[in-house]
C-alpha cells in the first residue's frame, strides 16, 4: 500500500517536474514563434513584413504577462487536457496533430522494437547457451561491432545504397503521393514498402542491447548454483538453458523492454527525420525548430507520461514474472 | 472446402510482390509521359505545398503561415502585382482609378464565376473587406490600418476610401484574396476555418485530392481566362525530405518546377539534362551590412561611406553565394527590376565595386588612421574593434561574413565573428545589441514599405527595445519627410522624386551597405511545359505561380 | 569393489591472467556402499574442488588434469555429458554448500521435483514409471526431511534457510541414489537448525542405506557423524582413519592440530590448541612435505622428501615421521609436548576478581517501528536487558541470530538510542550523547569485527588503518602514529612490525588481518571492547590463537569486553560471565561455568545440545 | 550485473601496479587483448587529434578548392560542396569528438559521483530528495530533452552540446554509484573509520572513493562514449554548431550538400566510419574493465 502511494507520488511529482520544465524551457530564451513561422515560408533572403508578423503574432495569441499567472493557466489547461492550438499547424489543435502522427510511430517503432526484442533475446540466449563456442563469438563480437555504428549513418547508407543507387525502395516518407491513407490494399502495400528501409535501419541496431544484456544475464544465471545443481540432477541441457537460464535471465530484459517502449518517441527522432517518416519524432523536431511551443510541450509531456506508464508496467510485469517480487508485494 | 483460401493467399502475395516491384520504378516511369495531343498538359509536378511535415488540409487564404499552396490557385485578388518588376496586372478587377488621393475605385471584371457556378460580384469584394475588418487577424497586410471604408458602388464597381492618401497601400489592397460571400458569410469564425472540402474560389484550379504526401488541383473549366490555362492538373509533392533526396528527385526530373536551394545547381541539376533543366534565381530582398548607428565609429557618415568600397562583394557572390546572386546596388533598390525608379546620374545602377585602397584612403582622410602595427584607430585614438554577428546555422551567410571580416581586417580593424542562433541573432538585431551584422530589407513591390521599414524613425526603438523594422536605428528628419511624401503622393512623378531623395540618402549617408540580393530559388523543366519565366522573359518571378500558369504551354507546341 | 573409487585425481585451475593452481593433487580414496565418509579440511585445502570434480561439475578454468573417477566400476572421468546424464542423481546426488541459491527462484518446489522425475523416467526412485504421482512422491520425500507437504506449492524465496536446505536434501534423495555428496550442507545455518538437519540426515542414511561423502570444515560434526574421516591439506589427503580412531588415535601432526583446536565446553578444564602459519601457495612448485613449515615435529628430510599416503594403523597417513617411526603415536606425543608451550590456550574454573563496572546497562528496551502498508508494526528487539561490564573482564553474550545481540552492540556503542532504560559509561549517559560527544565517547569504545576481510579497507595499508585512531583520538602526528602503530603490531603478535606496516590487507592471512583489526581497536586505548563473533569467520586451526590474544590483552590492559557469539566453546574459553539472549530477553546470566555446566533455561539447553560430540556415535 | 566487485578490481590493480612501474589499472587493462586493441586505437585517435594541424593537409575551413569533387590524390576523400577538403575536416573532427567525450564524460561523471555519493552515504531526507532527482533524470526522455534544450539555447557551440549532454546524462551513473555506495557504506571498515574518529568527508574521500575507482572509470567511459554519439547525433540533426568541424556536422552537411546525388560516397562514409571506430575503441576498453569487475564475464 505504502509502496503504491510512493509510486503514485513519484508519478505525480515527475509529471509535475516535466510539466514545469516544459513551461520554463521555451520561456528562458524567448524566440518568436510568429517569426519562425514566417521564416519557414520565406527563408532568409527576403525581408520580413512587420505588419504581417504582427498579424500572425496576434493570430497565434502568443502569451504575455505575469509568468506566474501564465504558469497557473498552463497547469490548468494541462490538467483539463487542453494542449491548445499548434502554432505551425494553425488552426489544428495539438491533440489532432499528435493523433495523426501517433499511429505511424506506434506501428513502425512498435513493431521493430518487438522484433528487435524477440530476435535479440533469442540470439543472446543462444550465445549464452553455446558459451565460448564460435556461435557465441560471432554473435557477441558481431553485435558489439554493429552496436558501435552510428544509427543515423547506417540509415544514410541504406538510403544511399537501396533507395538512390539501386532504387529498390523509396527514399523516405510514410507512403507515396499516389495512395491516400485509408483502408485500402494499395495504401497498405505502399506504406509497407515505405517502411522497409526505416525498419531495416532500426532492426540492424535494435537487437544489440538485448543480445548483450540477455547473453550476460544468462551466462550469469547458468553459473549460479541452481543451474549447476540442475546439471548435477541430470536435467537435459536444453531444459537447464530454458528453465534455469533463460527463464530467469530474461527478467531484467523484460523490464528494459517496457521502458524502451516508453522511450519510443525519443528513439524515433533520428529514424523519422532521416527517412522523413510522418511520426511523432519528426513532429517533435519540427515543433522545436518552428518554436511550436504547444505542440512541443504536448509531445514532451506525452513522452514523459509514456515513460512513466511504461516504468509502472515494467514493475507490474516484473512482479508477474518473478515470484520473488510477486509474493513480496502481496504480503 | 477448407483448402479454398490457400490459392487466394498466394495471389495476394504475388500481387504484393508485383506492386512492390512496380513501386520501385513506377512513380518515375508514369510521370515522364509528355503532354497529350489536345494541346494540353496532362499534369505537372510541383514542389512542396506547405503545411510542414504532417500537412493538414487548410485552404484558408488568410492563414498565410499555415495554408497549403493550393489556395494560391483557387483564390484571386483584384490586381496581381507580380514581384519581379512590380507591375500590377488586372485580375479580378479590370482597372482601377484614383478619384482622389483618398479614394480608389476598382472596376470589377464581368463574367467571372466562382467555381461552384455562382457569379462573382462587387458584393463579394465588399464582404471580403468587411470580414477582414471584423476579424483583424486575417488582415495580414494591415489594409484596415489605412482604409476607412470599402463599398460596392454598383454591380461592377468597388470604392475604397482611405483615412489619408492611400497610394502606399495600393499593392496591399489590390493583393487581398477575395472570397465568396455566399460561403464565408456562413462561417462562424473564419480565423479557424480550414476550408477543407471543396474550397470555392475564382481561380484557375480546383481542389481535386489531398493527402499528406500529395496535393492535387485540377483545371477549372469555367475560369475567366480558361483559354490561357493549358495545364489539366498540378500535383504538389510533399518535399520535406531535406536536401539531398529532394535534390535527387529534382535532378531525376521528378519535378517540373521547384523552388529549392540546391548546393551545386549546375552539377546537380542542369548537367543532368542541359536541354530541359533550367533555373532562374531572380533577386529578392536586399541583404546589407547593418551597422549600429548609435555607436562610434558607425555614427560617422564619413566612416560608413568609406566602407562602401571596403567589401569584396564579388567574392561573396562567387564563393559564399555560389554565384547564384547578383551584386546589390547601394541605392537600396533591387536592380535591374526596379531600375526605372533610379534617378539619373547614378553610375552602374548604384553598384559600388571593391576598392580596398580607396577605402583605406577614405578612412584615413576621415581621421581613422592606422598605427604602427597596422591597427586602425578610432577618433579616440584607440584601435577600433567590434564584433560581426552572423547566425551560425546560416552557412552561406557565415561564409559571406568570413569574406567581409577578412576585408575589414585587411583595413586594420579588429573584428571578431560571433555565431549565435538565428533566434538570438534576430533578437539582438531587433534590440540593437550588435556592432555589425547582416540584415534583410526592401525588395518588395511597395516602394514605400521598401524604404519606410528600414529607415523610418517611426519604426525604430531605443537600444534594448525591439524595433519594428528600423533595426539600424536610423533617425533622420529628411528621410522621414521623404518617406511621408512617398506614402501620400498618388502620382508617379512625386513618388519617383521621393524615391530619388531616399536613394540619395542611401548613396551619400550610407545608413547601411547593401551587399547582395537574396535569391528567389526557381528551377524548371521544359520537358512537358514551356513558357516559364526566365532572365530573357522576366514577365514575373518563379514565385508568382498564378501568372506563370497562364503562360505555360505544352512543350514543343 | 568400492562404490566410488578415486585414483590419483588432480584438478588444476588455469586462469588466463594468473598462474595455474593445482587445487587437488593426485588424490585417491574409496567410498563403499552405505558408508558415511567425512572429508575434513580448512578453507582452500581443495575439498570442495574435489567434491565438484567427483560430481563432474567443474567449470572452466578448473579441469581434471589427471587420474580417474570410477563409479560402481564404471569410469566416469571423461564420460560425455549426455551419457553422464543417466547416471546423475540416479546414482549420485548432492546437496550444495549454500543451498540459499541452489533452488531455481522462479519455479515452485513441486516443479523442481517434477523436473527431476521427468529427467529420469526409468530411475529406481521413480519406479512407478509414467503413472507416478509426482505430488505424492515429492510429498513423501518432504515428510522424510520433516517438512509439510504444503511446501510443494511454495517458491524458494518463501522458505527459510533451514527449510531450503531440507528441500535440497529431499531433492537429493528423490531418486534413491546410492551416494549423496554433501558439501558443507549446513554452513550458515543457525546451530540449532544445523543440528536438527544433520540428525535427520544420519537417521535417513541409516534407514535408506545410501553412502555419504560429507565435506566440511566443522570438525565436531564430521567426527560425530562419519564412519570414516579423511583429512585434507593443501590439495592432498594427509590422513584417512575410522572416525573413532581419528578422535583418539590420529597420527598426522595436522590432524592432531585440527583436533586440538576443538574441545567440549562442558568439560571442567577446556584446552584448545592452534596451528601457527598458513597453508602453502599452490601456484608455486611444492617440495617436501606440504605441512612442514607449520609442523612442530618436522625434521630436515621433511623439507626435501614428499611423503606418500601409506597404510598406518587402521587407515592411511601421509607423514615421513609416521613412516619411519616404530610406534607412530610416539611422534604425536612429542608434538603435543612441543605445542603446549605456546600453542595451547586453556580455561580453568577459577573466577576472576570483580571490579567497579565501566558500563552499566539498566532495563534497556529497544523497539523498532516499521511501517508496512498503513498499519505500523512494532518489533521489540531488546526487552528489559540489564548488565554491567567490568575492567579486565569478559562478558559473553550468547544467542541465535535475531536474538538481539547486534542491537545491544549498537546501543552500547551509541549508534542507536534505547527506547527506554539507561546506559551509562562511567559518568556519561551514552543514551543522551550528541554528535560530537559521541565521537569523543568512541575513543573509549572500540569494535572488533566478525569478518576480517570486510573490516579492513582493501585499498589502505596497515599503517594507514592504525594511524587514523591514533591521529584522531590521541592527536599524534604522522611520525608518532607510525611508531605507535609498529608497537601495536608487536603487541598483537605481528612481528617484526616493519614487515607489516606497509602491507595491504589482501597480502595478509585471515588471522593476520584479525590481529590488525584488534590492533586498531586497541589503538585509542579504549576502556571497552565490543567483539562481535571475532573468530567465527576464521579457520578452526587459528581460532584459539585469536582467542588467546584477546584474553591476554583484556587481562593485561584491564579492558572490559563484551564478547558476542553463538559459539559456546569460545565463550567458555574467554568469558567470565555468560548472558544468554533469546528474542530480546535475557534468559540466563551467570558465571560461565555455571551457565554452561548447569543450564536452567530450556533455550540454553537446546544450544548446548546442538554442540557436536566427536566420536559419540561410535561410543554409544 | 547488479553487483560489481569494485573492491576486487582495486585490489587486483594495486597488486598489478606493484609489479611494474606503470599504474596498476593500466597494467590490468593492457593484459586484456581486446582492451589492448582499444587502447591502441584510442591512442591513435588522440594522436591524430593532437597533431591535427600536422596530419591534415589543409585547414578544415579552407574552401578554395573545386567544390564537390570525388576522391583524388590532392583530396583523398574529395571536397565538400563548399570546396573544403573532406579529409582535413575528418582529421579536425577527431578533436571535437574527443573533446566532447572527455569534457562531457568528466562533467557527467563528476556530477554522477557527487550526487550518487551524497545520496547514498547520507541517506535520509537528502537521499530522498536526490533520489527523486535521479529518478526524474532517468524518466525524463533524454533525446527529446536534448533536442529541446539544444534547440532553445541562446548560443550554439561545443559548450552548449557538452552542457546538454551532461544535463541529460548524469542520472544513470548517479543511480549506479548510489547503489554501490549503499553496499560499501555498510562495510565494517567504514564503521571502523567512524570509530577511529574520521569525518564523513574523509571517509568518503579516503575509504569509499578509492574502492569505486573502477566503477567511476567505467562510468566515465560510458558517458564519454554516449557523449560522442550524442554530439554526432545532435550535429547530424542540425542542432549542433555548424561552425564547429565535427563528424556529426560533416554528415549533416554531406546529407544537405547532396553528397549522395553528386556521388561523393567518401564524404558520407568516412565520418560515420571513424565515429564507429572511435566508439569501438571505447567499447573494447570497456570490455577490459567489465571483465575485471564482473568475474562472470571474464574470458576463460
Amino acid at each position: 500500500m505504502l509502496y503504491f502511494v510512493r509510486r503514485a507520488g513519484f508519478f505525480v511529482a515527475t509529471l509535475w517536474a516535466a510539466v514545469t520544465l516544459n513551461f520554463l524551457i521555451p520561456r528562458i530564451q524567448p524566440g518568436d514563434p510568429a517569426q519562425a513561422l514566417l521564416a519557414r515560408l520565406q527563408g532568409n533572403t527576403q525581408a520580413v513584413n512587420p505588419v504581417q508578423l504582427e498579424a500572425v503574432r496576434k493570430m497565434l495569441g502568443t502569451q504575455d504577462g505575469n509568468l506566474l499567472a501564465q504558469y497557473w493557466d498552463y497547469l490548468g489547461a494541462i490538467c483539463t487536457g487542453q494542449f491548445g492550438v499548434s502554432y505551425s499547424y494553425y488552426p489544428y489543435t495539438v491533440t489532432e496533430m499528435i493523433g495523426t502522427a501517433l499511429p505511424w510511430t506506434l506501428i513502425l517503432v512498435g513493431v521493430t522494437q518487438l522484433v528487435s526484442f524477440a530476435v535479440g533475446t533469442l540470439l543472446g540466449a543462444w550465445a549464452a547457451y553455446r558459451r565460448n563456442s564460435r556461435v557465441d563469438s560471432v554473435i557477441t563480437l558481431g553485435s558489439t561491432f554493429v552496436g558501435t555504428l552510428p544509427f543515423f549513418w547506417i540509415a544514410l547508407l541504406l538510403i544511399f545504397v537501396f533507395a538512390i543507387t539501386l532504387n529498390w525502395f523509396p527514399e523516405g516518407g510514410g507512403y507515396g503521393g499516389g495512395s491516400s491513407p485509408g483502408w485500402s490494399w494499395l495504401f497498405f502495400s505502399d506504406a509497407f514498402q515505405h517502411s522497409v528501409l526505416p525498419a531495416v535501419a532500426l532492426l540492424i541496431t535494435g537487437p544489440i542491447g538485448w543480445i548483450i544484456g540477455m547473453r550476460n544475464n544468462m551466462v550469469q544465471t547458468l553459473g549460479e548454483d541452481y543451474a549447476r545443481l540442475a546439471r548435477a540432477r541430470g536435467l537435459p541441457r536444453r531444459r537447464i538453458a530454458l528453465t534455469y537460464g533463460a527463464r530467469i535471465a530474461i527478467l531484467p530484459n523484460v523490464t528494459g523492454f517496457a521502458i524502451a517502449l516508453g522511450g519510443l518517441l525519443g528513439g524515433t527522432v533520428l529514424v523519422e527525420t532521416i527517412f522523413n517518416y510522418p511520426g511523432l519524432g519528426r513532429l517533435l523536431l519540427e515543433a522545436v525548430s518552428n518554436k511550436d511551443y504547444p505542440l512541443m510541450q504536448a509531445l514532451f509531456l506525452f513522452t514523459t507520461i509514456g515513460v512513466l506508464i511504461a516504468n509502472f508496467l515494467a514493475d507490474v510485469t516484473y512482479g508477474f514474472l518473478d515470484p520473488r517480487v510477486r509474493r513480496a508485494e502481496a504480503v | 472446402m477448407t483448402r479454398r483460401p490457400r490459392p487466394r493467399t498466394v495471389t495476394a502475395v504475388v500481387a504484393s510482390v508485383a506492386l512492390l516491384l512496380a513501386g520501385c520504378t513506377g512513380t518515375e516511369g508514369a510521370q515522364k509521359s509528355s503532354g497529350s495531343d489536345s494541346g494540353m498538359i496532362d499534369f505537372l509536378n510541383y514542389g512542396d505545398f506547405g503545411g510542414g511535415t504532417t500537412p493538414k488540409p487548410n485552404y484558408n487564404p488568410y492563414l498565410d503561415a499555415t495554408k497549403l499552396s493550393a489556395a494560391d490557385y483557387i483564390y484571386e485578388s483584384l490586381m496581381y502585382v507580380e514581384t519581379y518588376s512590380c507591375k500590377a496586372l488586372p485580375w479580378l478587377a479590370t482597372s482601377y482609378e484614383w478619384s482622389d488621393p483618398k479614394t480608389l475605385v476598382y472596376q470589377i471584371r464581368p463574367g467571372v464565376k466562382w467555381n461552384d457556378g455562382k457569379p462573382f460580384t462587387a458584393a463579394d469584394v465588399e464582404f471580403t473587406f468587411a470580414m477582414l475588418k471584423k476579424f483583424d487577424v486575417l488582415d495580414t497586410q494591415g489594409v484596415w490600418a489605412s482604409l476607412a471604408s470599402v463599398e460596392a458602388t454598383g454591380a461592377d464597381r468597388v470604392t475604397f476610401t482611405f483615412k489619408q492618401p492611400g497610394a502606399s497601400v495600393f499593392t496591399q489592397v489590390s493583393g487581398v484574396k477575395i472570397v465568396p460571400q455566399h460561403v464565408w458569410s456562413k462561417v462562424a469564425d473564419p480565423t479557424t476555418f480550414v476550408n477543407a472540402t471543396a474550397p470555392v474560389g475564382t481561380g484557375p484550379m480546383k481542389l481535386k485530392a489531398f493527402n499528406p504526401r500529395q496535393l492535387v488541383v485540377e483545371r477549372n473549366p469555367d475560369y475567366w481566362q480558361a483559354d490561357k490555362i493549358k495545364v489539366n492538373e498540378i500535383r504538389f509533392n510533399k518535399a520535406d525530405a531535406g536536401g539531398q533526396v529532394e535534390q535527387l528527385k529534382l535532378s531525376r526530373g521528378e519535378y517540373d518546377t521547384n523552388g529549392m536551394f540546391v548546393q551545386d545547381i549546375k552539377k546537380a541539376y542542369v548537367d543532368r539534362d542541359p536541354e530541359h533543366h533550367h533555373y532562374w534565381y531572380a533577386p529578392g530582398g536586399v541583404i546589407s551590412v547593418y551597422m549600429n548607428l548609435t555607436k562610434a565609429p558607425f555614427d560617422d557618415v564619413a566612416f560608413r561611406k568609406a566602407l562602401t568600397t571596403a567589401f569584396d562583394d564579388q567574392q561573396v557572390i562567387d564563393k559564399a553565394q555560389l554565384g547564384y546572386v547578383t551584386e546589390a546596388s547601394q541605392s537600396g533598390l533591387v536592380v535591374p527590376g526596379q531600375k526605372d525608379w533610379l534617378p539619373a546620374g547614378i553610375a552602374d545602377e548604384g553598384r559600388i565595386g571593391y576598392d580596398a585602397a580607396a577605402a583605406d584612403k577614405a578612412l584615413t582622410d576621415a581621421g581613422y588612421t592606422k598605427d604602427g602595427q597596422g591597427r586602425r584607430l578610432g577618433k579616440d585614438g584607440k584601435p577600433i574593434s567590434f564584433a560581426f554577428k552572423v547566425p551560425g546555422s546560416y552557412v552561406d551567410w557565415v561564409a559571406a561574413a568570413d569574406i567581409l571580416i577578412k576585408n575589414l581586417k585587411a583595413l586594420g580593424f579588429d573584428v571578431e565573428k560571433e555565431t549565435p542562433t538565428p533566434d538570438a541573432h534576430n533578437q539582438d538585431r531587433a534590440t540593437g545589441n550588435y556592432d555589425m551584422m547582416f540584415g534583410v530589407h526592401g525588395g518588395g513591390c511597395n516602394m514605400y514599405a521598401n524604404f519606410a521599414d528600414p529607415l523610418s524613425s517611426a519604426r525604430t526603438a531605443p537600444i534594448g527595445k525591439k524595433a519594428a523594422s528600423n533595426e539600424i536605428r536610423w533617425q533622420d528628419p529628411r528621410t522621414d519627410e521623404l518617406v511621408r511624401t512617398l506614402q501620400v503622393s498618388p502620382d508617379e512623378k512625386a513618388q519617383k522624386e521621393a524615391v530619388a531623395g531616399l536613394v540619395d540618402v542611401m548613396m551619400n549617408q550610407v545608413p547601411m551597405i547593401p551587399i547582395w540580393y537574396g535569391a528567389k530559388w526557381f528551377q524548371y523543366d521544359t520537358t512537358k511545359a514551356e513558357g516559364w519565366p526566365n532572365e530573357q522573359d522576366p514577365y514575373a518571378d518563379g514565385a508568382n505561380g498564378l501568372v506563370v500558369l497562364t503562360h505555360l504551354v505544352p512543350a514543343g507546341g | 569393489m568400492a562404490l566410488l573409487e578415486v585414483r590419483d585425481l588432480s584438478v588444476t585451475y588455469s586462469p588466463r591472467d594468473s598462474a595455474a593452481v593445482r587445487a587437488v593433487d593426485r588424490v585417491s580414496f574409496d567410498v563403499h556402499e552405505g558408508e558415511f565418509v567425512g572429508l575434513l579440511g580448512e578453507s582452500g585445502c581443495g575439498k570442495s574442488t574435489l567434491g565438484t570434480a567427483v560430481l563432474r561439475l567443474l567449470d572452466r578454468p578448473a579441469a581434471i588434469t589427471g587420474g580417474s573417477i570410477r563409479f560402481d566400476g564404471r569410469n566416469v572421468t571423461t564420460t560425455p555429458e549426455d551419457e553422464l546424464r543417466s547416471l546423475r542423481w540416479v546414482d549420485l546426488s548432492t546437496v550444495f554448500q549454500s543451498s540459499m541459491n541452489s533452488l531455481n527462484p522462479v519455479i515452485t518446489v513441486r516443479h523442481q521435483f517434477a523436473d527431476t522425475f521427468e529427467a529420469h523416467p526409468d530411475a529406481f526412485g521413480n519406479k512407478q514409471g509414467k503413472g507416478l504421482d509426482i505430488g505424492a512422491r515429492a510429498g513423501e520425500l518432504l515428510e522424510l526431511v520433516a517438512l509439510d507437504r504444503s511446501v510443494l506449492r511454495r517458491y524458494p524465496h518463501e522458505l527459510s534457510g533451514g527449510m531450503k536446505q531440507r528441500v535440497a536434501l529431499a531433492l537429493a534423495l528423490a531418486l534413491e541414489p546410492r551416494l549423496v555428496l554433501l558439501d558443507e550442507p549446513t554452513t550458515g545455518l543457525d546451530v540449532v537448525v544445523q543440528r536438527d538437519i544433520l540428525d535427520r540426515l544420519r537417521e535417513l542414511q541409516a534407514r535408506l542405506g545410501f553412502a555419504v561423502l560429507f565435506i566440511s570444515h566443522d570438525l565436531g560434526t564430521v567426527m560425530e557423524l562419519a564412519d570414516r574421516v579423511m583429512v585434507m591439506y593443501a590439495g592432498e589427503i594427509v590422513e584417512d582413519q575410522p572416525a573413532a580412531e581419528m578422535v583418539t588415535r590420529h597420527l598426522h601432526p595436522y590432524s592432531a592440530g585440527l583436533l586440538g583446536s576443538y574441545a567440549d565446553p562442558r568439560d571442567e578444564v577446556v584446552k584448545v590448541e592452534f596451528i601457527p602459519g598458513r597453508p602453502p601457495d599452490l601456484s608455486q612448485p611444492q617440495q617436501g612435505c606440504r605441512f612442514e613449515p607449520r609442523c612442530p615435529v618436522a625434521v630436515d628430510t621433511c623439507r626435501t622428501v614428499h611423503p606418500e599416503l601409506l597404510p598406518a594403523h587402521l587407515g592411511e597417513v601421509r607423514c615421513l615421521l609416521v613412516e619411519q617411526a616404530t610406534d607412530p603415536r610416539a611422534v604425536l606425543d612429542k608434538a603435543a609436548a612441543l605445542r603446549s608451550r605456546d600453542q595451547v590456550f586453556a580455561a580453568g574454573a577459577e573466577a576472576r576478581i570483580a571490579a567497579e563496572p565501566v558500563l552499566v546497562m539498566d532495563g534497556v528496551r529497544k523497539v523498532y517501528k516499521t511501517r508496512r502498508g498503513l498499519s505500523p508494526t512494532v518489533t521489540t528487539a531488546v526487552d528489559g536487558v540489564s548488565f554491567a561490564l567490568r575492567p579486565g573482564q569478559v562478558t559473553a553474550l550468547v544467542g541465535q541470530s535475531g536474538s538481539g545481540k547486534t542491537t545491544i552492540a549498537r546501543l552500547l556503542t551509541g549508534v542507536e538510542r534505547p527506547t527506554s532504560g539507561t546506559i551509562r559509561f562511567k559518568d556519561t549517559a551514552v543514551d543522551q550523547l550528541g554528535r560530537r560527544a559521541l565521537r569523543k565517547y568512541r575513543r573509549h569504545v572500540q569494535l572488533v569485527f566478525q569478518d576480517p576481510f570486510s573490516a579492513l579497507n582493501p585499498t589502505r595499508t596497515v599503517a594507514y588503518a592504525l594511524s587514523r585512531p591514533l591521529r584522531n583520538h590521541l592527536g599524534m602526528n604522522a611520525a608518532q602514529a607510525r611508531t605507535r602503530a609498529a608497537e601495536l603490531l608487536e603487541t598483537v603478535g605481528l612481528s617484526p612490525a616493519e614487515q607489516y606496516l606497509d602491507k595491504l590487507p589482501h597480502q595478509l592471512s585471515g588471522g593476520q588481518r584479525q590481529r590488525v583489526v584488534i590492533a586498531r581497536a586497541l589503538a585509542p586505548e579504549p576502556e571497552l571492547l565490543v567483539a562481535d563473533e571475532p573468530i567465527s569467520m576464521l579457520d578452526v586451526s587459528i581460532r584459539a590463537e585469536i582467542v588467546a590474544l584477546l584474553d591476554k590483552l583484556v587481562r593485561d590492559r584491564g579492558i572490559a569486553m563484551l564478547y558476542i557469539t553463538h559459539d559456546l566453546l569460545s565463550a567458555r574459553l574467554l568469558a567470565d560471565e555468560v548472558m544468554v539472549l533469546n528474542h530480546g530477553v535475557m534468559v540466563e546470566r551467570g558465571p560461565t561455568l555455571e551457565v554452561i555446566g548447569q543450564a536452567k533455561d530450556p533455550y540454553t539447553r537446546t544450544l548446548l545440545a546442538a554442540i557436536p560430540r566427536p566420536g559419540a556415535r561410535q561410543l554409544t | 550485473m547488479t553487483s560489481i566487485d569494485t573492491e576486487g578490481v582495486r585490489v587486483t590493480a594495486l597488486a598489478a601496479g606493484r609489479v611494474s612501474r606503470l599504474p596498476g589499472w593500466f597494467v590490468i587493462l593492457w593484459r586484456n587483448r581486446k582492451c589492448r586493441i582499444g587502447l591502441v586505437m584510442l591512442a591513435a585517435f588522440v594522436a591524430v587529434a593532437v597533431l591535427a594541424p600536422v596530419v591534415a593537409p589543409y585547414g578544415p575551413r579552407v574552401d578554395e578548392f573545386a567544390a564537390s569533387t570525388g576522391p583524388s590524390g590532392a583530396h583523398w576523400l574529395g571536397t565538400t560542396a563548399r570546396g573544403e577538403d573532406v579529409f582535413s575536416q575528418l582529421v579536425y573532427g577527431a578533436r571535437t569528438s574527443l573533446v566532447v567525450g572527455l569534457v562531457a564524460g568528466l562533467l557527467t561523471t563528476v556530477i554522477a559521483v557527487a550526487v550518487g555519493l551524497t545520496a547514498g552515504y547520507l541517506q535520509g531526507v537528502v537521499d530522498e530528495v536526490l533520489s527523486f532527482f535521479i529518478n526524474l533524470g532517468l524518466v525524463i526522455p533524454v533525446l527529446p530533452l536534448m533536442i529541446v534544450l539544444a534547440g532553445y539555447a541562446p548560443v550554439k557551440g561545443l559548450g552548449l552540446i557538452i552542457i546538454v549532454i551532461t544535463v541529460t546524462g548524469w542520472a544513470f551513473g548517479a543511480r549506479i554509484k548510489r547503489a554501490q555506495i549503499i553496499t560499501l557504506r555498510t562495510r565494517d571498515y567504514i564503521t571502523a573509520a567512524k570509530f577511529a574518529g574520521d569525518s564523513t568527508a574523509r571517509i568518503i574521500a579516503f575509504e569509499i572513493v578509492p574502492n569505486m575507482i573502477s566503477l567511476i572509470v567505467v562510468g566515465f567511459m560510458g558517458s564519454a562514449l554516449g557523449a560522442i554519439g550524442a554530439e554526432a547525433g545532435l550535429a547530424f540533426l542540425g542542432l549542433g554548431d555548424p561552425q564547429t568541424t565535427s563528424w556529426g556536422t560533416m554528415l549533416n552537411q554531406a546529407s544537405l550538400g547532396g553528397a549522395l546525388t553528386t556521388g561523393q560516397w567518401a564524404w558520407l562514409v568516412a565520418p560515420g566510419l571513424v565515429l564507429a571506430l572511435l566508439i569501438t575503441s571505447f567499447t573494447l576498453i570497456n570490455f577490459g574493465i567489465d571483465a575485471l569487475s564482473n568475474p562472470h564475464l571474464r574470458e576463460d
